[in-house]
C-alpha cells in the first residue's frame, strides 16, 4: 500500500502527484524525439481541477475534454502506459495511434474525448446529459475546457440547452489564465466567467484551484446537484505553469508573474497540508513520489518500445467495419489505368 | 397507397423507426408542436412525447452536437437542420467531430447520428434558404450522404439512413415535398448504397439525384420524341457511391451527362464527372457534361432563380447536343 | 404638412403608422400572388423598437436586421416604393429583386443588411464598429434581431469583443415572445435577456415595447453611451401580432394569448397618449392614417407594375465588374462540345 | 534576397500594404504579440499599434463576422484563421454573408477582406490540424482563393489579394513557412489569376498548387531520369482558375495528373479532373488521374499522417504507370 493515510486529501495528494509526473514525463517523451509531434499541452498547474472534480464522479458519468486533457483523463482512471502510447502515436496507445494527445479518448471509462478544436466537446455532453435522462439513469456528464472556450459561441448555446432541458450536466472552466499568449483580460472585458453560466440559469462557481480540498467540495455540490436535473458551470481559477505547448516559451509573460503563479501549486500545497495535518510527513510522501516516478518512467519506455501502426490500417474505421473501406488513391490510379500492379 | 406524398413517406419512416426502436429520439428547431417548417414531423410529438421529439433553441451548432454526443452515448439521434443552408455553422462539429471521431479514437466508437435537412430551389427563399450543398458533406471522408428524389425512397432511404453505423447527413429537396408516389413498405427496399435505374436507353446516360432525378426523367420524354433514349440513374446515395451502375450503363451507352443543382465548380457534378472519366474513359465518345446549378448565389426573382439550376430543357439541349 | 404637432410623440406616431401600414400592404401584396415567395415576416407589433431605436440614430450611423426588419428600415428612412419592389423581387427594388424582403439593404442609409440566417448580420456590427473607431468618427452600429437569435452562439461572441474593444455598438433584441412556434420560455430557461449582456461587461436594458416613448429614451441613454464606447444590449419586449411568415396561422399560440399580446400595441398606444395629451384628435389622425394609406397603397401597384431583373443579370455581381462573370452552364456546354450556339 | 522564407514574405507582403494603405487592419487570435501560430505576424504590432493588429478571443465566427462588417464599412481586413481545419465554424459568415453580400445586394457594395489561413499536413498535428479544406472555399461562388507554393507568390499573391474588390481566401500551408527562395519585389508580379509554369516537359502535365507543387517537381526530377518529361503547372489561385494556361499544355502533351493535398472525392481534384476533361477531351491518351488527399482523417502517427497525402513517389509513380 503507498498511502500512509486514508484521507480524501492523501487520495488527492496521489492523483495529482501522478498527473503532475506524468505531465513531465511527456515533456521527456518530445525532449527524446519519441512524441508524435510537438502538440503537446501540459496540465501542470491545473492538477486540482481534474482531481477535484474527477473524484467526484462516478462509474458510468461520461465527460469531454479540450486539448490540455492529460491530467482529468488520469484522474478518471486512465493507464498511464496507453496514453503515453497514444501520446507517442503509437499502436498500443488508446486510439491505436491515430489520435494523439488531442485525441484521446476510451468508452470504457466514460472519455468521450479530448478535442483539438477549442470548445469542440462541450455540445457532447448535452447530447450524453440527454442519453442519462432518456435511460433514467443518475449518470452525469462532464465537459471539461479552458477559459479560452467561453470565446466559443457554442458554449453558451449549450449551456443554454443544458438548463432548459435540466441536464445532468455539468461544465467545468479550467481557468489557467491564458489561451495561447492571451491572458483572460485580453479576451474579455467581464473574467467572473461563472456570473455567464448564471445568467443561462444553470448554478455558477468559482473556485480556488490551488486548493484541491474546496475544488472537490465545491464540484462535489455541483455535482450532486447535476445528478438531479440542476446543471452547473465551475471556474478552477489557477495558473498554467509552461508554455502553451511544448515549443512555447511564454515570452508574452513576465517573469514575476509567472513566479507568482507558480507559486499557486496545488500539489505543493496539498502536500504541505498533509505534513502540517501530521497524515504523512517528508519521507512517505518522498517515497510515494519516487514509487510515483518509477510508474511514470516506465510509461516512456513503453511508449518507445510499442510499435507504429501498421500501414495498412490507415484505411480502417473511416467507417464501420462492416462496409468496405475507401479505395486508395493508389489503387483507384492501378485500376483506372488498367493495369493492375504487382505487389 | 399510390398517392402518399414525399412528406407523408419520411414522416411514416420516422415514425415506424421510433416505434421499432425506443432510442431513436428527434432533435431540432421546431420539430416538436410546429411539426417541422415543411410539416415532416406533424405529429410525432403527440405520438412520441416531448422526451424524445425534442425542440430545440435557434443552435445549430449544438444541435449537431448534441447529436453527436448523445450517439455516442447509445441513442440514435435524428437532428433536423431546417434548411441545409445553415449547414455552414455547424460543419465544425459535423467535419471535425462527427465524422472523424470513429477514426481518431482508433474505431473505439461511431457515432451513428442522422442529420436530416433539406435544399434546394423552388420557393423563391434567396439566396441564403435555396441552396444545394451536399457537396460539402460528400467532402468529407466519414459522412455518409443520401438525398432521396422519390416518395419510396423517401420511406425506405431514410428507413435504413437510420440503421446505419456511421453519421448519415440526409438531404430532403423542397420542392418535393407534396410529390406523391407508391409508397410500398412491404417488398424490401433496394440495399442501400445501390442506385436506381427507372429509364433505360442505349443513347446516353444521364446520372443524377434528388429533384433533378424529375427534371431528367422529363428531359428524357422530350428526347424519346426526337429519337433520343437516354438511361437515367438515380443515385439515391452519393455515399456510398455506386459507381458500378454508373460504369455498366455508361460503357454500354458510351455518353454520359451529369446533372446535380448544386454550383458545378468543385461540386458533385465534378465528382461524378470526373470519376465517370476516369472509369469510363476508353468508352466516351464524348467528353461526359456537367449540367449543375451555375456558380452564383440564388436570387429571389423566381426567374432568375428557376434559372440559376438546371432545368429539364437545359438536360434536354445538352443531351441533343451531344447526339448531334 | 401633414403632422399637427410637432411633439417626438407625434412624430413617432407617423413613423410607426407608416410601417404598420407598410406591412399591412406587404401582406396584401402577398394575397395578390405579386411577392417574391412567401417568406415575408411582418413586423406588426414590434414598431416600437425600428422606431424607438431608429429615430435616436443619426446619418452616418449603420445597422444590420434580421429577416423581421422592414420596420426598422423604414424608421430609418427608407423609401417604401423600392422596398416593396425588393420585396415582389423586381428590378428597381433596393437590390435589384436578387435579394428580396430577407435581404434588404441600403449603403447610403446605412443599412448594411437584413439577413435569413438568424444571428447572421451580428457580427457585422463588431466590424463595423471597428471601423467607426478606426476613423475616429462618432457614428454607432447597431444590431437588430430576434429573441431566437439569443439561441445563436455567435451573438455572445460578438458581444464579448465589443465590451472589450469598448465598441460603439448596440445590440437590439426584438423580444416578440416566440421564435417560429417557439415562445421564449420554450427556448430558454432564463428569458431575461439582457442579464447576459450584463454578464458579459455590456449594459443592459429591458423596456416595454407597447410604449415608444419609454423606448427612445432608453435607447436614447444606452446609444449616446455606445457612443461614447460603451456598448449596450436592450431588449424591447414586444408581441408578434401575426404569424412567424405569411403561411403561418400560428396554431401553437391559444386565443386568449394572442388577444392579450395584441392589446400590446405600440401604435394604438400612441395615438391614445397623442389624444389625451391633446396634442392630436381623432381626425387629425384620421387624415394622417389615411395619407399614409394612399403613400402605402401606391407602393403596391409601384411594385406590381415594375419590371422583373432581366435575365441577363443573373451573372452580374458574383464578382466585382472589373472582373470576368462565371461562364454560364450552357456556354460552357457549348463551348466543350464544340459547337457555338446561334443566339 | 535568396534567402528569404516563405513566413518572412508573407509578413513583408502584410507590413508593405499595410504601410500603403491605413484602412488595412489585422484582426484574429494571437496576431499581435504572439506573432501568429506560424510567426507570420510577428512583429507587426509593434510597428502598426494594437488598433490595427487586433488580437482577438477564440471566437472564430465572430472574427470572420467582423471582418465582413469591416470590409462593408470601408476598412480592408485581414482575418486570420490559425488553422483552416476551423473554417467550419465560419462556413455561414463566410459562405452565406461575405460571398453572397454583393449579389444578394445587386452589387451595393462588395466585402473586399482576406481570411488567411495555413492548411496541410506535416507537423503531426493530427486529424483536427492537418486538413487541407480549400474545397470547401472553391465550391462557393463569390469567394476567391489563393495557394501559394514558393516565396515569391507568398509575397505577391498576398499583395494582391489585399487589393481585390472580393472577399479571398488565402491558404497558406504550414510545411512552407520555413522554405527559402528568392524574394522579388521590385519586378512587377505575374497577374492575379494566372497560374506559373516552372518545369516544362512534352509528355504530361502535372496540374497543381500549394506544397504538392514542391512534390510535383521532385517527382519531375526523378521522371526525368527515366526519361520522362513533365510540364508543372502551378495554379496559385484556384479562383480564378487559370485554364487557359492548363488547356495550352494539356493540349499538348496529352496526358495530365492533377495533385491535390485535399481528400479526393469532390475535392479540388475533382474539378481539375473534370475540367481538364471537358476541355481538352479529343487530347487526351489517357484519363486524367487524380493524386490527392486519401478519403480518410489525417492520423498523429507520423508514418499514418505521411501516407494519408500525395507523396512525390506516388506521383511519379502515376506518371511511370501512363506512359508504361
Ligand atoms: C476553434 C479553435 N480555435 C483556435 C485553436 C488554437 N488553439 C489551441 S489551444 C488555444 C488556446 C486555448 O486556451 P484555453 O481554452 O484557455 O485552454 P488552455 O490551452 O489554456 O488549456 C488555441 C487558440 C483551436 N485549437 N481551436
Ligand atoms: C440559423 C437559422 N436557423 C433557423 C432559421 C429558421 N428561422 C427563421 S426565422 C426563425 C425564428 C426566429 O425567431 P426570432 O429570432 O425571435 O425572430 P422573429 O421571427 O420572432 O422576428 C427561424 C427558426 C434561420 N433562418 N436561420
Ligand atoms: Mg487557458
Ligand atoms: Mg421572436
Amino acid at each position: 500500500m503507498r498511502l500512509q493515510t486514508n484521507s480524501r486529501l492523501a487520495a488527492h495528494y496521489h492523483l495529482m502527484r501522478r498527473i503532475r509526473t506524468f505531465e513531465e514525463r511527456v515533456g521527456e517523451l518530445f525532449v527524446r524525439g519519441q512524441s508524435a509531434g510537438s502538440m503537446l499541452h501540459l496540465s501542470i498547474g491545473e492538477e486540482a481541477a481534474a482531481v477535484g472534480v474527477g473524484s467526484n464522479m462516478r462509474d458510468g458519468d461520461t465527460f469531454t475534454t479540450h486539448h490540455r486533457g492529460h491530467g482529468v483523463f488520469l484522474a478518471r482512471g486512465a493507464d498511464p502506459r496507453l496514453m503515453m502510447a497514444e501520446i507517442a502515436g503509437k499502436e498500443t496507445g488508446y486510439c491505436s495511434g491515430k489520435g494523439g494527445s488531442m485525441h484521446i479518448a476510451d468508452m470504457k471509462l466514460g472519455h468521450l474525448g479530448a478535442n483539438a478544436i477549442v470548445g469542440g466537446g462541450i455540445p457532447s455532453v448535452v447530447g450524453a446529459g440527454l442519453a442519462a435522462r432518456h435511460r433514467k439513469s443518475d449518470n452525469i456528464s462532464v465537459a471539461f475546457f479552458g477559459d479560452g472556450a467561453t470565446g466559443q459561441g457554442i458554449l453558451y448555446e449549450s449551456m443554454n440547452m443544458a438548463a432548459l432541458w435540466h441536464l445532468p450536466v455539468l461544465f467545468v472552466c479550467i481557468n489557467n489564465q491564458y489561451g495561447m499568449g492571451t491572458r483572460i483580460d485580453n479576451a474579455t472585458a467581464a473574467p467572473d466567467l461563472h456570473k455567464r453560466a448564471v445568467s443561462f440559469g444553470l448554478e455558477g462557481a468559482q473556485v480556488d484551484g490551488s486548493d484541491v480540498e474546496t475544488v472537490a467540495e465545491v464540484a462535489g455540490d455541483l455535482i450532486s446537484d447535476a445528478r438531479s436535473g440542476k446543471p452547473g458551470f465551475l471556474v478552477v481559477d489557477c495558473y498554467r505553469f509552461y508554455g502553451h505547448a511544448r515549443m512555447d516559451k511564454s515570452p508574452y509573460r513576465d517573469e514575476t508573474e509567472e513566479a507568482q503563479g507558480r507559486l499557486r501549486d496545488p500539489v505543493a500545497k496539498a502536500r504541505q497540508t498533509l505534513i502540517s495535518r501530521g497524515e504523512m510527513n517528508d519521507e512517505s510522501l518522498d517515497e510515494l513520489d519516487r514509487q510515483i516516478a518509477a510508474e511514470m518512467d516506465a510509461t516512456i519506455d513503453f511508449a518507445a518500445d510499442a510499435r507504429e501502426p501498421q500501414l495498412d490500417s490507415i484505411f480502417d474505421d473511416v467507417y464501420d467495419p462492416s462496409t468496405p473501406p475507401p479505395e486508395s488513391v493508389r489503387d483507384r490510379l492501378a485500376r483506372v489505368l488498367g493495369r493492375a500492379r504487382q505487389a | 397507397m399510390g398517392n402518399t406524398t414525399y412528406r407523408d413517406a419520411l414522416r411514416k419512416a420516422l415514425s415506424d423507426r421510433m416505434k421499432a426502436d425506443p432510442d431513436v429520439v428527434l432533435i431540432g428547431e421546431e420539430v416538436g408542436r410546429y411539426g417541422g417548417a415543411y410539416g415532416v414531423t406533424k405529429g410525432l410529438v403527440d405520438e412520441f412525447g416531448a422526451e424524445r421529439v425534442i425542440d430545440t433553441p435557434i443552435s445549430e451548432p449544438s444541435i449537431v452536437g448534441a447529436a453527436v454526443g448523445a450517439a455516442m452515448s447509445g441513442l440514435r439521434p435524428v437532428a433536423e437542420l431546417m434548411y441545409v443552408d445553415f449547414i455552414g455553422m455547424t460543419m465544425d462539429q459535423l467535419a471535425n467531430q462527427a465524422a472523424k471521431i470513429r477514426y481518431m479514437f482508433g474505431g473505439q466508437i461511431g457515432v451513428p447520428m442522422i442529420l436530416r435537412t433539406q435544399g434546394g430551389t423552388g420557393r423563391s427563399a434567396g439566396a441564403q434558404h435555396s441552396q444545394s450543398l451536399e457537396a460539402y458533406v460528400m467532402h468529407t471522408p466519414g459522412l455518409r450522404l443520401a438525398m432521396p428524389a422519390t416518395v419510396s425512397d423517401a420511406y425506405h432511404l431514410l428507413q435504413q439512413s437510420m440503421a446505419q453505423p456511421d453519421p448519415v447527413v440526409f438531404i430532403e429537396h423542397k420542392a418535393l415535398y407534396a410529390t406523391t408516389g407508391e409508397l410500398d413498405d412491404k417488398t424490401p427496399a433496394a440495399p442501400w448504397g445501390k442506385a436506381h435505374v427507372p429509364h433505360l436507353g442505349n443513347d446516353l446516360v444521364i446520372v443524377t439525384y434528388s429533384r433533378q432525378l424529375h427534371y431528367a426523367l422529363l428531359a428524357a420524354e422530350t428526347l424519346a420524341k426526337d429519337g433520343i433514349e437516354a438511361t437515367i440513374i438515380d443515385l439515391r446515395t452519393l455515399n456510398p457511391l455506386d459507381i458500378d451502375t454508373i460504369r455498366l450503363h455508361v460503357e454500354r451507352c458510351g455518353r454520359a451527362i451529369v446533372v446535380s443543382e448544386g454550383v458545378m465548380t468543385a461540386g458533385v457534378a465534378a465528382e461524378l464527372a470526373a470519376r465517370i472519366s476516369e472509369e469510363c474513359f476508353d468508352f466516351l465518345e464524348d467528353p461526359v457534361i456537367r449540367i449543375a446549378g451555375e456558380d452564383i448565389p440564388i436570387s429571389v426573382s423566381p426567374l432568375l432563380e428557376t434559372n440559376s439550376v438546371p432545368t429539364p430543357d437545359l438536360i434536354a439541349e445538352a443531351a441533343r447536343m451531344m447526339l448531334s
